[in-house]
């Protein structure tokens, strides 16, 4: 394909120099008439596919208003940097995160604590602009997770979807309707 | 073609040389003075041309062990070479007058493991900083250092 | 560095003359590729000697995988290669299946090369990009042929994006298979993108091909011979360049590559035209792999394994395996050594660009400052997998 | 004879020429960056003002408030004079270019020969940038500028000589008259191939792609320029814009008949800054087509392969001159 012929002599190489030069400037003045791809980013978001893997957030249970989380700190113990730390508090029901903070800064978005998370608490949203002034605002707590919440659109993946999704063969559950009834995670 | 029956009886004229019974990498484990002779009776009498890595492995008491890996491209044989450099012992032939290639990866064992390869050109840290205290991969060298990760 | 120059060379640069002049290309250098320091040793324009600091991207790899779970580390070995991240994944993960000898459903083995070959279209995308950029400069023809080739490696991006939410680093694969599905509409998406990359392919050749300007910038520079390849231990593209016909999807093959028909490219004058020759045969090989693929996906599981709920879910046996892929750049190899426990003992990470970096020196001499940027795109280096 | 004397009369039309040129140069650039952007499908500068319409202003006053800084090693005076030496010349080009039949500061009936002279000149200031600001990667690319421009200036020369020969006159008033009834770009073969020469000479000249070795980005990061910053940068980057400008104009008037077009008299010089626009807009395009070439082969294209081309292009226009005007009476 790229056999050129060496193109020896005086002719044969203007000959190749001018069609090259000819078909190089083609390409870049056919270029001119095509739409620009860029999108003026601000005023026109980009559209995000459905399991975009952003700012994680701390999801409420929307009938009975409770957090999801029960500071089981699998999360913690899974997660490769270990940005995530969580302490439980044990109370007679059920438990409850007493603190939960994560680093921001240092999170490398891989979703493996939403994966492993049993109860769906935390998940990502599908929010990208996570620039701060200040370092100190990235240590998120629980209770600005929880904020952040309900601000953001949470995106497809929870805990239980992506477990079912990698189900090994042996029980195969059926894939649940997409479109669950009622988004468990904080629907802004 | 060379077939692994060639590479096994040229091998076994090493005093102390055990071949492992795979043959997708053919494991040669070897004395560490016969580290050189090997690679050369590979290189150029069996056509193992190719140079893929060189690294080493620390196993606590039993000392340091250097491992090599060398491919037959025409054949589609390769060749995992080891040595035990025996407890304490830090110190090694080096393959770069056989493979160019081994020049770096010598350096980085060197810099990791803090092997000595005796006939390296410059052996010196290639990862690391030159003032660097210690060698990493070592498993002697904890884990939380000094140098707390910046957070 | 006792760098043996070939004779021809030796004999032009030998006259004691002018006196010669140090200069530093890199770290922060826009044509370093990342963060690489040349110290050029120049007489006039031609270089006389390199010497080649790297290690400013060193984050220990190897440490870390002696410290993390085989759960937690796929999402941190996608850091090594940060352009092919899935090639390095794949790696790591193949090497803890063949100890544990886990099997893996085929649809998972098929998900792999799928996204294993798009990988290596987006990553031969911005190889010619940032290669153009260096021999054509930022505030010329190099930056037209380097934004078209950048607005095709993000249509492949929002593939990876659709299918696991990730656009560069993605934790696609576990021990056992792979982590997401495909969604719905996948496959029609992917197929118009390679459609329409592989009809962007044809400008690119008409910018690029019989370009005089870009014939006399690659024709004869930075030559690599076989034997010199193959001792330093140089491999992809290169190797195939300088003309050794190894491809370890052919000749070693793993998952499911013998299920597919791909032609290897080999050129023989190993220059930096040849490489990319090679290189550009190779995306319409994996193009045409692609389409295999959405062919004949078969249906069923992803994952032998329950998906991740516990850091110490997997553990492997006692035994080591060196597993090799075949990534954009070359072999990328995990030598691992594991001894039951939920983490490995031993992990040796190959980085194909590591290797192929380590031919600079016995080729640059000779050239000008231009063919050291010339060459250095050519070798497409990523500094990810060189420091570890 | 208009009231004022003929000094007032040079200096407010001096005046007016410059503060137009520097205006027209501000927005060039704003036309390479938005004509660029479209060739490489994006949008170009569109946040200052509308549709990026103040972007040039913003860069002028963006560079006016930077920090000079002076390398401490730097040999003081003569990096401070370089960038001034560097941008006279390039606006002194357009003394003598005549807008219109009579509007012109200077219309030298040595016109082109002016030209020429003074816009080799930017070399000196040029090599003075690069030497004197005692950088590595500046000195080398000082080192590239000599050899480059000057093995360019003389095919431009030959380029721009085969117009006059046509013309019969230096003058580049004349030159434009002598157009009247057939551009000179039309010329049967002399015509094409003059214009051709030009082209890629004047491209090399002011070191644009593909023959920008001098601030090749890859390898010597920004060239001469490399120590300056504020408001000497933008002299520089004045100095190389008006200089392409210049070289445009002069094409405009040399090969496309400088104000000839139809519409009515006053028309003239709006056609021939479009003319003058439509030749920076090639230069534009080839710059944003090609890849750079090494030192030594730009060298060689031009003695090779340029120069005795344009040397023997002027040899045949001479001839077919004598012959025409010898049958032609």
């Amino acid at each position: 394909m790229v056999a050129n012929p060496r193109a020896r002599g005086f002719l044969p190489e203007t000959w190749q120099l001018v069609r090259s030069v000819w078909k190089a400037m083609a390409i870049s003045g056919r270029n001119l008439f095509r739409k620009p791809v860029t999108v003026h980013y601000p005023e026109k978001p980009r559209a995000y596919p459905d399991r975009y893997r952003g700012l994680l957030v701390l999801t409420t249970d929307m009938e009975t208003g409770e957090e999801n989380c029960i500071g089981c700190r699998l999360c913690e113990f899974v997660c490769p940097p270990a940005v995530i730390k969580v302490e439980m508090l044990k109370s007679e029901k059920r438990n409850y995160a007493k603190t939960f903070t994560l680093e921001l800064y240092a999170c490398e978005f891989c979703e493996l604590c939403v994966q492993v998370c049993p109860t769906d608490a935390i998940v990502m949203t599908k929010s990208f602009d996570l620039a701060t002034t200040d370092r100190r605002e990235l240590l998120l707590d629980k209770d600005r997770l929880h904020a952040l919440g309900f601000q953001h659109e949470a995106s497809w993946a929870t805990g239980n979807r992506l477990r079912d999704m990698q189900a090994p063969p042996k029980k195969v559950v059926a894939e649940k309707p997409t479109e669950a009834p009622v988004e468990k995670a904080g629907e802004a | 073609m060379v077939t692994v029956a060639d590479v096994r009886t040229r091998v076994s004229s090493f005093a102390g040389a055990q071949v492992g019974e795979g043959d997708s990498p053919i494991a040669i484990t070897i004395a560490p003075t016969d580290w050189l002779p090997l690679a050369v009776a590979l290189r150029r009498e069996l056509g193992f041309g190719f140079f893929s890595f060189m690294s080493a492995v620390d196993w606590k008491e039993d000392g340091l062990e250097v491992v090599a890996w060398v491919d037959n491209t025409d054949a589609r044989l390769s060749v995992l070479m080891k040595t035990r450099l025996g407890v304490g012992v830090t110190n090694c032939a080096s393959l770069v007058s056989e493979y160019r290639g081994a020049n770096w990866m010598e350096r980085e064992c060197f810099d990791m493991f803090g092997i000595r390869f005796e006939g390296h050109p410059d052996l010196r840290r290639i990862l690391l900083s030159d003032d660097w205290v210690g060698h990493p991969l070592l498993k002697s060298y904890d884990v939380d250092t000094p140098y707390p990760p910046y957070r | 560095m006792a760098a043996e120059i070939s004779p021809r060379i030796k004999t032009e640069l030998d006259y004691a003359g002018a006196e010669r002049l140090t200069m530093n290309m890199g770290p922060q250098h826009p044509s370093a590729h990342g963060v690489f320091r040349a110290i050029l040793t120049l007489e006039g324009e031609t270089v006389v000697e390199v010497d080649a600091v790297i290690g400013y991207l060193h984050r220990c790899h190897e440490k870390l995988a002696e410290t993390l779970a085989y759960v937690q580390y796929p999402s941190i070995a996608s850091k090594t290669d940060y352009v092919a991240a899935m090639t390095s994944e794949h790696a790591y993960v193949m090497a803890a299946e063949r100890i544990a000898k886990i099997d893996v459903p085929r649809r998972a083995d098929y998900l792999r090369v799928l996204v294993a070959e798009l990988q290596r279209v987006a990553s031969h995308c911005l190889w010619l990009g940032t290669w153009c950029m260096d021999m054509g400069g930022a505030l010329g023809g190099g930056a037209t042929i380097f934004l078209y080739c950048i607005r095709e490696r993000e249509l492949v991006l929002d593939l990876f994006e659709k299918l696991t939410g990730a656009r560069l680093l993605y934790g696609f694969h576990q021990v056992g298979g792979v982590r997401y599905d495909v969604p719905a509409g996948f496959a029609a998406d992917c197929r118009q993108t390679i459609d329409l990359i592989e009809a962007r392919l044809l400008e690119y050749e008409a910018m690029l091909e019989d370009n005089t300007f870009f014939l006399m910038r690659t024709r004869g520079v930075g030559v690599i011979s076989r034997e010199l390849a193959q001792e330093v231990g140089i491999s992809g593209p290169l190797l195939r360049a300088s003309g050794v016909d190894f491809d370890l999807r052919r000749d070693l093959p793993y998952s499911v590559y013998p299920d597919f028909q791909f032609k290897v490219p080999v050129e023989t004058d190993g220059d930096c035209l040849a490489r990319y020759t090679v290189r550009m045969v190779e995306f319409r090989e994996s193009i045409s792999i692609v389409r295999q693929i959405l062919d004949g996906l078969p249906e069923g599981p992803i994952s032998s394994r329950p998906g991740v709920k516990a850091v110490a879910q997997v553990r492997v046996p006692k035994g080591e395996t060196y597993t090799r892929v075949e990534g954009p750049r070359g072999e990328v190899g995990c030598y691992l050594i594991a001894d039951g426990g939920p983490r490995p003992y031993r992990m040796k990470w190959r980085g194909a660009s590591f290797s192929n970096l380590a031919v600079l020196p016995f080729i640059i001499p000779g050239h000008s400052v231009a063919d050291v940027v010339a060459i250095m795109g050519s070798v497409d280096p990523v500094f990810g997998e060189v420091d570890r | 004879m208009s009231p004022l004397p003929p000094a007032a009369v040079g200096t407010i039309a001096g005046v007016a020429v410059l503060l137009g040129v520097i205006g027209l140069v501000t927005y060039v650039t704003l036309l390479e960056r938005k004509f660029a952007a479209r060739m490489q499908s994006r949008v170009g500068p569109y946040r200052v003002g509308p549709h990026g319409l103040l972007q040039p202003i913003a860069d002028a006053i963006k560079l006016m408030m930077k920090e000079d800084i002076v390398p401490r090693e730097a040999d003081k005076t003569v990096f401070n004079l370089a960038p001034v030496i560097f941008l006279i010349p390039c606006l002194l080009i357009f003394a003598t270019i005549p807008f219109a039949p009579g509007l012109g500061i200077a219309d030298l009936n040595i016109g082109i020969l002016f030209f020429l002279a003074v816009s080799s000149m930017e070399i000196v200031g040029l090599f003075m940038a690069g030497w004197s600001s005692n950088n590595k990667y500046a000195l080398l690319s000082a080192m590239r500028a000599v050899n480059q421009i000057i093995s360019y200036d003389l095919p431009f020369l030959m380029a721009a000589l085969i117009p006059v020969i046509l013309a019969g006159s230096l003058k580049l008033g004349d030159i434009a008259a002598a157009q009247e009834g057939l551009w000179f770009i039309a010329y049967p073969v002399l015509g094409q191939l003059g214009f051709l020469a030009y082209i890629v000479a004047s491209v090399a000249a002011e070191n644009r792609v593909p023959f920008d070795i001098l601030e090749a980005e890859s390898e010597l990061v920004a060239g001469f320029r490399v120590e300056y910053s504020g408001m000497k940068f933008a002299l520089i980057q004045l100095g190389e814009y008006a200089h392409v400008l210049g070289t445009s104009f002069l094409g405009a008037l040399l090969f496309l008949g400088a104000w000839a077009g139809p519409g009515p008299e006053w028309l003239g010089p709006v056609w021939f800054i479009l003319k003058a626009l439509l030749i920076f807009l090639l230069i534009t395009w080839i710059r944003w087509s090609f890849i750079r070439i090494r030192v030594d082969q730009i060298l060689q294209i031009s003695w090779k392969l340029l120069w005795p081309a344009s040397v023997i292009l002027v040899i045949a226009t001479a001839i077919t001159v004598v012959v025409r005007s010898s049958n032609g009476g």
